[in-house]
Order: structure tokens, then C-alpha cells, then sequence
């Protein structure tokens, strides 16, 4: 059994499926940037205070694209009972929790791709390399995360409702790291680097820990 | 030429027309330059977008009243034709922010509600994308359509009901010279035709479109006898 | 009188034909059944009849309404049984039952007897999520028939339903009109003394007591 | 046909099939409290600039919240193909319809039961009567707005993505106006007066026009 | 020699027993059909043999392996159609095939063989959403066997199926071992000489050819 054919295999056909359909990629683009709408319909925004609120709006908006980003994942194959049939397959459980995670994170990415430029271009906060590693850094270790408890909560009733409540504790070292080393990549005080590391560190911890569980819960 | 191609070749050159306009008969702005020539076309794309999203707006309350299908074609080509103004209106009013207030963007009761605007058709079209093509959808999107067209009131009177950093009226408080007033009342003349000739087209590629699917074709009724007593006339 | 005449239906999902030009009178009390290869038509067919489909062309009258314009009056008449049984989850099939008892305006004194008439007695306070999938489908044609209808249709009523049921439903059909479509030609055979037989979506004509043979 | 009896039914289907299995409340309740907190972590707060931003991230939870119970309203329909069953009965869409918005609404009204003094608990922003009759007002309009789109969404595909992008732009007057009242509720200056005599005037028009677009959205 | 070897399985849901010490041999190519009332344990029994469900208690061993310590390996050599074909909707029932022939790790030649055999070439670029319950449901048994199992294990496998589809059956299940869940008596007959009677989770033992009255 080759691991890598089946997480390629499933990760593609997440993908062909989401191209086929475009149920995902489209409206989650509009989705996050709406949420930078009402973000600043709530927060009286100003040129001299855009870096300390944008970097908020940005992980809310991220932090909830992503949650319907993993939840959809999984609840689609759920509705389709076809999670089952997939298991029922000598493939490794963890292979193709890897390979929904790929799909997902790829999601994510694009999603990301929209929000960073429009993030600058209505707040006015600075683009630049910093702020995309650093953001990226933050969705590898979410991804996994967020694909773990999208996973765990599959096989629950309520799945929408009980993924928030499962990953949002674990998501907060990424958005307090990403969002230090964002705040600092749009120029305000605090260290870039040392968020960075903290990023890349709590990144290696997780993907080392989801690749370990996945076994137990996507087994049985 | 047919009719179709005439009238896209007589939009295209009252539109070259305009654009002389602006640029040669059109006073420079004693105080903004020439970067004020934006908004001869910004405000007549704005406009030139309520009207599309009018059509939208009746003809799916046409639909929902008569199931016609020419009033939901009539529809799905004003979203858009009407997404396609917007979309120039808010980068046109961008370009000419970038170079005024120092921003692409800033937050206030008109730009927002702009974008809300482009935002509602969107998911409009989205809606069709995304539902059993037919009646099904049609009717979906008719009512979002017509919940949709609240926000273009809002966007009109933005100005007046919030304080914005968008400038208020200028055209009906007559606050502009006659040659601008002039150049700006043809240039609008001119987009509300182009855009009378897109939903037009657009109409027309519906009903193609349509036609191939056979999603709605007229309900004809074919009244068989067959031996065995299957089935007999009506009544 | 006729209870179901239908002219020249027609459904096209896309380009694909699903029903082309059925014809179709059925005499009040008449019972038919619909037969056919996988994918001929039949659950389109059935859809259209039960108005729960708006067919491309074609016109359909029922209890001589016309059947698209005065759909919602003749909901009173028509049972309808898909082939997902759609049932919440959640609550009992006594409560599922209860539920659309309300909608249908019917008295929820039926309760209780359709699901003895169905066999359910015994598992009428079982979540309809816990309940196997022969039960779940027992429990959609009890409720398919709350309302007393007078058409009844039946898409695969038989999936999953065990020899007794089979026989229970035979007694549901009794006194009222009945249209099924099944893949089990005996069954047919001793339900419906009428059989229609659909192949690429056209009527190949209909038959009494047919056998069909391939 | 009593359109009455038809709407309590479902108000009352769905409300015990949410307290037998639980799905959305404590679920959705925690959800909002985590929203809450993550707002902590993007944003520097203090007891200074906690008016300005507490109602952003009220709003922003509350209508998050929104489109989870909504949109869960009618999947939960559509999964079990239950609402075709529903629409085969002779009961009114409108009474439908209504029955569904009633029940999402009382959900989302014991959702603001813990938002509201969690709010105050957390930000030390004041907790009264006027506030919670803004949000209580605020929260109709809402629930009749988000109940139509959940009901399109429901038949269309990727309705988890598109029902955001329909909703939250007409969401926004009563977000506007109802941050507006908040606020002043909360201290800010800003007539609270207004801003009610705006969301009251909202309601009425949106309760009425979904009412009327309700037989389009489920018929057929 | 011995497939399948189970000792006392039994599975409780809860308080609900719903399979009560059923022993069972199975020699390897032979055929047996589970029959049974509605709710008598047959999928219950089925997902446990197919190790899709672990027993509350009770042993099983399929080809001399422990079925719940070498799950993975087992299956390489089971395939199991459930109730509900679990398809992806989006992709066309040929990429259906493809996508389980990777995580089978088996060639993808495979995928035009089994189409053919189920009858299912002329809509394999059709997408799964869009076929009709019967062929959705060949379309779970052509997955089923996409890996050449030895052990089939069928849930109900006729449900919506054409005569045509049913004969193909047959043709599956030859030369392997199978067990197939079934109200069909009739059918029962015709593909395994052999049966196995549940009643309330219990097995009422099995027999040859048995004619089971009421
Ligand atoms: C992205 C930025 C902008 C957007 C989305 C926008 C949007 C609009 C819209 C929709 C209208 C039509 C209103 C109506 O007649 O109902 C309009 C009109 C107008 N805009 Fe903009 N605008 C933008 C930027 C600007 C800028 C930067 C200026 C100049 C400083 C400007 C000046 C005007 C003027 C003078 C009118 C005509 C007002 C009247 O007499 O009715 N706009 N704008
Ligand atoms: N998840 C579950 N929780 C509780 N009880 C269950 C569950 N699944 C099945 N049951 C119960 O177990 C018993 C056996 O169910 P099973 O599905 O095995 O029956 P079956 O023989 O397959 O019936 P059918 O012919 O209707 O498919 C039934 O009484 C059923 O209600
Ligand atoms: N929503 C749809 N879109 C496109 N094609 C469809 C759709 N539903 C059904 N079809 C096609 O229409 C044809 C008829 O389908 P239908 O479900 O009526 O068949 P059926 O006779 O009920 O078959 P079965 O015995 O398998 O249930 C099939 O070819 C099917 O693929
Ligand atoms: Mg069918
Ligand atoms: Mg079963």
C-alpha cells in the first residue's frame, strides 16, 4: 500500500470536486472579504489605527473561513456516507486525513491569496513578504489542526456547531504568534523574528501530533 | 449587418463621442486637474448600473407574477450587464480616490454601500451559477434580486443621510459649469445606451442558451391515441 | 370517472430525456405499476405524478384539477413515497407521524392506527434515526397515508420491506388509486392489475397482468 | 388549513429535536464566548476603548452565530430530504417558513442570553435594558432575513458559503443600526432614540417583504 | 478450507440487542443469504462480518486472520455495498472507479472492467448526482469489486436493481465467497444454496434451499 497515491488521490478529488461544483473558492473569497466589511462597520477605522485593528480582522476572518473551509471538507463526505466507503479501503487513515488536509489548506490559501491584497488595499496597512510567511506559517499548523477536529467531528452530530468549540483553543497560539508577527510586519512595535520562531515551532509540534492521532480518529 | 450589430456599432462610437467629449470640450478642473475627467464616467456607470439593476428588479417581479421566462432572461442579462457597470464605477471611483484623499479606499456610507451593491449581484449570479437551472432558479434569484435592489436607494442618497467623505450631489444642485454639465449629461446619454445594447445582447445569448437546454421551452401538448386504450383526449 | 390523465409528459434534465411524450389514464380505484429498466424513467414519472416535479411539456390532471395550478389543494389528495424516506432523525416515529398529522390538518388520533396498520407498534417510541432501514421505509408509507389520500404514489415502496409488510401493502392500496413503480414483477403482478412499462423514458403501452419478458 | 397550527408544528418539531439531541445551544453559546475571546487576542483592549470596540465584536459573534443557526435550520431539512416531504403537505410555505424562523430566532435569542452579560463580564461595558432591547430588536429583522436566504440556500448548492454572501449584505442596516444603538447604550454619544425608531422601521419592512417572497422561495 | 469463522457475535445498541451469539462457518466460495424480518439484525450482522462495526463481544476470524486486530489487511479482501451507495456526487461515476482504485492501490484498467460488467459504459461520464437509484446502486457494487475481493459482502444489493442488474449478481459473485443480505426469497434461492434466518438478532441456524414459511 502506497500512502502517498492514496493522500494524492484523496486531495485531488477534493479538488476536481471543488472545481466542478466552485462551491468553495468563489464564496469564501466574497465571504472574507464581507468580513472585512462588517469588521469595519464595528470599529471606527482610521488611518493611524488600521495596523493594531487590521491584524484582528484579518485572523477573525481567517479563523472563520477556515472553519467552514474544514467543516465543509469533511461534512460533505459525511452526507454522502461516502467517509465509510473511503475507510472501508486498505488505505491509511492517516493518508487520507494528509490528503484532505492538502485539499483544504490549498483552500485556504487562495482564500488567503484575496484577503491579504484587500486587506491592504481598504485599510491602507502595508503589503509585503513579511506579512505573507507569516500568515502562511499560521495556516500550516491551522490546517492540520483544523482538519484533526474537522475530522473528530464528522462523526458527530452538530458537526458545524462543535468544530468551532473543539479548534478555536487550539488555533490560539497561531493567532496570537501570526498575529504578533502580523502587527509587526505592518510596522508596529514587537519582534518579527521571534514570533516567526514561536510560528515555525508550534507548526513542527503539530503536524508531528495530527499525523500521530489521525490514526486513532479516523480508525474504526 | 442585423439590427443587433448595428446598434453595438452606433453604442461603441456615441461612447468614442463621449470620450472626445471629456477629453477635448470638457473644462479641466480648476482645482482637482485633469484626474476630475473620471467622473464624467463614474457617475453615468453608477447610474447606468440602477438602470440594469431595475431590469432586474422587474423582471423578476414579472417572472414571479407570470412565470415568463423572457422576463427572467431579461433579468439574469441587467445582473450582468449592471455587475459589469458597478464594477467600473467602483474602480474608476478608486483610481480617482487614490489620487485625491491619498487612499484607494476609505470607509463611508457611499463607497460601502457600493460595494455591497456589487456584492448583492454577485451572489445573484451566483445563485443562478449554483441552482437547478429553470424555473427553480429563476425564482430563487428573482427574489434575491428583489431584495437586492434595496440597496440602491441607499446607495443614491448615501450622501444625504450620512455624513461621507464622498462628495454630496454636485449634478442637481447645479453646482457645475454648463460645458461640464453639458459634457456630463451626453456622456450619460451615451452609457445608458451602451448599456441598453448589453442587456440587449445579453438577452439575446440567454435565449440561445436557453434554447439549447430546452430548460423552458413553451408547453406544448401532444394528444396521442394508441390502441389498448393508453391514454385518451382531455376531458 | 378518471382520477390521474396525463398527456404527453415530458422532463428533460438537461439534454437527457428522462420522460418523452407519456400518456396516461387512470381510472379512479385503478391500481398500476410502473416497471422498467434502471434508469428508464420511472422515479421521474412518479415525481411528476405526484406534482413534487414540474415536467418540461406536457399537461396532468388529477381528480380533474389541473395539477400544477391547483397543487396545493391537491396535496389533500396524494401520498407520496420517495425513495428517501426523509424522516427527523430526532424524534420518534410516533412524533415524525404527530408532526405531520399537524401539517396535513388531520387528526393525530391516525397515528396510533397507521402505525398499527404498518407494524410499528412496537418501535413507535424508537428515534427514527435508530430504526432499521426496512422500518424507516414502513414508517414513510405510514406516513404517506395519514391524510386518508385517495392517490397514492409509490416509488419502490418495496425496498427493504420484509414478506409481511409486502402484504400490508397490498392492504393499503385497498379502495383508493394507486400508481407503484418496483423492480419486482410478481409483486406487480399481485398488487396491480395493471402494469405500465417505461424504457428510455416512453410508455411502451401498459398491460394487464403482463409478463414481461426481456 | 390552519396556517397557525402549521407554523407551531414546525416551531415546535425543531425546538425538541434541538433539546433531544442538543445540536446548537451550548455549542453555539460557547462558539460566541470563543469569538469573544479571540476578539481579546486581535485587538489591545482597555477599559478606555472597550465601548468603541465592544459592539464591533458583539455584532461580529451575533452574526456568525446568525448564519450557523440559520443556516442549520434548513440543511438539517435538506440532509434527511425532509422538506420535500414537508412541501408535499397541503401546510402553507409561508407557514413553513415562519414556523422555521420562529424556532432559529428562539435559538439565537438564548444565544444572546449568554452573549450579553458575557459581553460585560469580559469588557466591563455596561449591561441594561436598552441594550438588550437594541439587540432583541436588531435580532427579528434578522432572524426573518436570514430564514428567507437559508431557505434559498437551502436548494442550491455549497448553501454553507452562499448564504453568508446573501445574508450579511442585508444584515447591515440592522448591523449599522443596531451597533449604532449599542453604542450609546454602552455610554458612546449617538441618539439612542433614532437608532431604535431605525431598526423598528427596519423590522416592519423586512418582515413584510419576506413574508411575501416566502411562496416563491419554498413553492415548488 | 474456512472464510469466515465467527463464534457468539452479539451487538447490543444501547439496551437494544440486536445481535444475539450468532455462530457462523463459511467455506471459502460459498454463498449465503442473511434473510430475515425488517429490523432482525441482517445489516447489523453484515457490517460486522464486513468489520465496518466492532462486536460488544463475540470472535471473528476471515481467512484465518482476527478480523479486528488485522482489520487493514483484511480489506484487501473484502468488498462491502451498504445501504447507502456513498458516492461523490460531483465526480462521474467512471471517476468514482478511478478514486477507489488508488486508495485500493489496484491498476486502473479495472475501472472500464467493472463498468462493462455492471452494465454502466454508457453513463460512466455521467455524473453519480445525476444517475438514477438503480444505477447508483451498481455503481456501489462495481466499487465493491473494483479489488478483486475474495469475500463480498452485500447489504440489500438488489434494492432498485433491474432483473437485468440481478443476473449480473450472479455473475459477481461467482467464484467468490459472498454474503448477501436480502428480503428477496426468490433471489435468495436462485444465487445461494445456502441461508441463514435471523429472527430478534438470533440465527433460527441456516439451511439449504430453504423455503421459509410463515
Ligand atoms: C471607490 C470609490 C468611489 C465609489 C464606490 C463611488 C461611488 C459613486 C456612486 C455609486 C455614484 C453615483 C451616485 C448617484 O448619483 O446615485 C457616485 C457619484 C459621484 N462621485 Fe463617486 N465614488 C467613489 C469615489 C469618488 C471620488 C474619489 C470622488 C471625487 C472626489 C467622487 C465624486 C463623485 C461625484 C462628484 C459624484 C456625483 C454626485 C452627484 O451629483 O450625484 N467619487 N460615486
Ligand atoms: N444505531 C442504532 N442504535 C440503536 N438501535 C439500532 C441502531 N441500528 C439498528 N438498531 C436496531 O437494531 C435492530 C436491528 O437493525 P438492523 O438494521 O440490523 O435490521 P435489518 O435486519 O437490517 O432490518 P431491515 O430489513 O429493515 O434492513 C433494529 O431493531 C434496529 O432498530
Ligand atoms: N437531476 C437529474 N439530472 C440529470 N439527469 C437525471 C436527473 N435525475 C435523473 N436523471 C436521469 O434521468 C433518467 C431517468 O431517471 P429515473 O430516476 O427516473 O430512473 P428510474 O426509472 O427511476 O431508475 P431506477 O430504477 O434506477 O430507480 C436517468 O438516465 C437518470 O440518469
Ligand atoms: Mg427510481
Ligand atoms: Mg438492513
Amino acid at each position: 500500500m502506497n500512502p502517498f497515491r492514496a493522500a494524492i488521490a484523496v486531495a485531488r478529488k477534493d479538488l476536481v470536486s471543488e472545481w466542478r461544483t466552485r462551491e468553495m473558492v468563489p464564496a469564501l473569497a466574497q465571504f472574507v472579504v464581507l468580513a472585512l466589511l462588517i469588521g469595519n462597520f464595528g470599529f471606527q477605522i482610521d488611518s493611524r489605527n488600521a495596523p493594531s485593528i487590521a491584524p484582528g480582522i484579518l485572523w477573525l476572518a481567517l479563523v472563520f473561513a477556515g472553519l467552514i473551509a474544514f467543516g465543509r471538507t469533511f461534512a460533505a463526505e459525511r452526507e454522502q456516507s461516502s467517509l465509510e466507503a473511503m475507510l472501508m479501503t486498505p488505505a491509511s487513515p492517516v493518508a487520507i486525513f494528509a490528503g484532505k488536509a492538502i485539499a483544504a489548506s490549498v483552500l485556504l490559501i487562495l482564500c488567503e491569496v484575496v484577503m491579504l491584497p484587500a486587506l491592504s488595499l481598504f485599510f491602507g496597512t502595508p503589503f509585503s513578504g513579511d506579512l505573507v510567511i507569516a500568515v502562511l506559517l499560521a495556516t500550516i499548523g491551522m490546517a492540520s489542526l483544523g482538519c484533526l477536529f474537522a475530522a473528530i467531528v464528522a462523526r458527530v452530530r452538530a458537526r458545524e456547531l462543535l468544530l468551532p468549540l473543539l479548534t478555536l483553543p487550539l488555533w490560539i497560539p497561531f493567532i496570537v504568534a501570526g498575529g504578533q508577527a502580523v502587527q509587526s510586519a505592518m510596522g508596529l512595535p514587537g519582534s518579527y523574528d521571534q514570533a516567526i520562531g514561536l510560528l515555525i515551532d508550534f507548526d513542527i509540534l503539530f503536524v508531528v501530533l495530527t499525523s500521530l492521532a489521525a490514526r486513532f480518529v479516523l480508525d474504526e | 449587418m442585423n439590427r443587433l450589430e448595428k446598434a453595438s456599432v452606433g453604442a461603441v462610437a456615441l461612447m468614442l463621442l463621449a470620450g472626445a467629449a471629456i477629453f477635448f470640450y470638457a473644462p479641466t478642473d480648476f482645482l482637482q486637474g485633469p484626474v476630475q475627467r473620471i467622473f464624467y464616467l463614474h457617475v453615468s456607470s453608477a447610474i447606468a448600473a440602477y438602470g440594469c439593476f431595475a431590469v432586474v428588479l422587474l423582471g423578476g417581479a414579472i417572472f414571479l407574477r407570470t412565470e415568463n421566462y423572457a422576463a427572467d432572461r431579461w433579468a439574469r442579462a441587467g445582473a450582468l450587464v449592471g455587475v459589469v457597470f458597478t464594477t467600473v464605477t467602483l474602480v474608476m471611483g478608486m483610481l480617482w480616490a487614490k489620487k485625491v484623499w491619498g487612499a484607494f479606499w476609505v470607509w463611508d456610507a457611499r463607497l460601502t454601500s457600493t460595494l455591497v451593491l456589487w456584492i448583492i449581484y454577485a451572489g445573484y449570479l451566483l445563485v443562478r451559477r449554483l441552482s437547478e437551472p429553470g424555473r427553480q432558479a429563476a425564482r430563487l434569484a428573482a427574489v434575491v434580486g428583489i431584495f437586492g435592489f434595496v440597496d440602491v436607494p441607499v446607495v443614491h442618497f448615501s450622501v444625504t443621510w450620512w455624513v461621507t467623505h464622498h462628495p454630496g450631489p454636485v449634478i442637481i444642485n447645479d453646482a457645475l459649469p454648463a460645458q461640464m454639465l453639458a459634457t456630463f449629461l451626453f456622456t450619460m446619454f451615451c452609457t445608458i445606451v451602451l448599456a441598453a445594447v448589453m442587456i440587449t445582447i445579453r438577452y439575446r445569448i440567454e435565449t440561445l442558451m436557453d434554447m439549447k437546454q430546452l430548460i423552458a421551452g413553451p408547453v406544448h401538448v401532444v394528444i396521442t391515441r394508441e390502441p389498448g386504450g393508453v391514454a385518451g383526449p382531455v376531458q | 370517472m378518471s382520477m390521474v390523465v396525463a398527456n404527453g409528459l415530458t422532463h428533460r434534465f438537461g439534454p437527457e430525456l428522462a420522460l418523452d411524450r407519456v400518456d396516461l389514464v387512470l381510472d379512479t380505484g385503478e391500481h398500476m405499476a410502473v416497471l422498467g429498466d434502471n434508469g428508464a424513467g420511472k422515479t421521474t414519472l412518479l415525481r411528476v405524478l405526484a406534482t413534487a416535479l414540474r415536467p418540461t411539456s406536457g399537461r396532468l390532471e388529477i381528480a380533474g384539477l389541473d395539477a400544477f395550478r391547483e397543487r396545493r389543494r391537491l396535496r389533500h389528495y396524494i401520498g407520496y413515497v420517495a425513495h428517501n424516506p426523509g424522516l427527523y432523525p430526532a424524534l420518534s416515529a410516533a412524533e415524525n407521524l404527530e408532526f405531520f398529522c399537524d401539517l396535513q390538518d388531520a387528526s393525530r388520533s391516525r397515528v396510533a392506527e397507521v402505525l398499527e396498520t404498518l407494524g410499528l407498534t412496537s418501535v413507535a417510541h424508537r428515534r427514527a434515526s435508530l430504526l432499521s432501514r426496512g422500518m424507516q421505509q414502513r414508517l414513510a408509507i405510514a406516513r404517506a397515508i395519514l391524510h386518508e389520500p385517495r392517490l397514492l404514489i409509490f416509488d419502490e415502496p418495496d425496498a427493504s420491506l420484509d414478506a409481511e409488510a409486502a402484504e400490508v401493502l397490498g392492504l393499503v392500496m385497498k379502495g383508493r388509486t394507486a400508481v407503484i413503480a418496483t423492480h419486482d414483477h410478481a409483486l406487480a403482478n399481485r398488487l396491480c392489475p395493471r402494469t405500465l412499462v417505461l424504457r428510455h423514458g416512453r410508455s411502451l403501452g401498459t398491460a394487464t397482468h403482463l409478463r414481461v419478458v426481456r
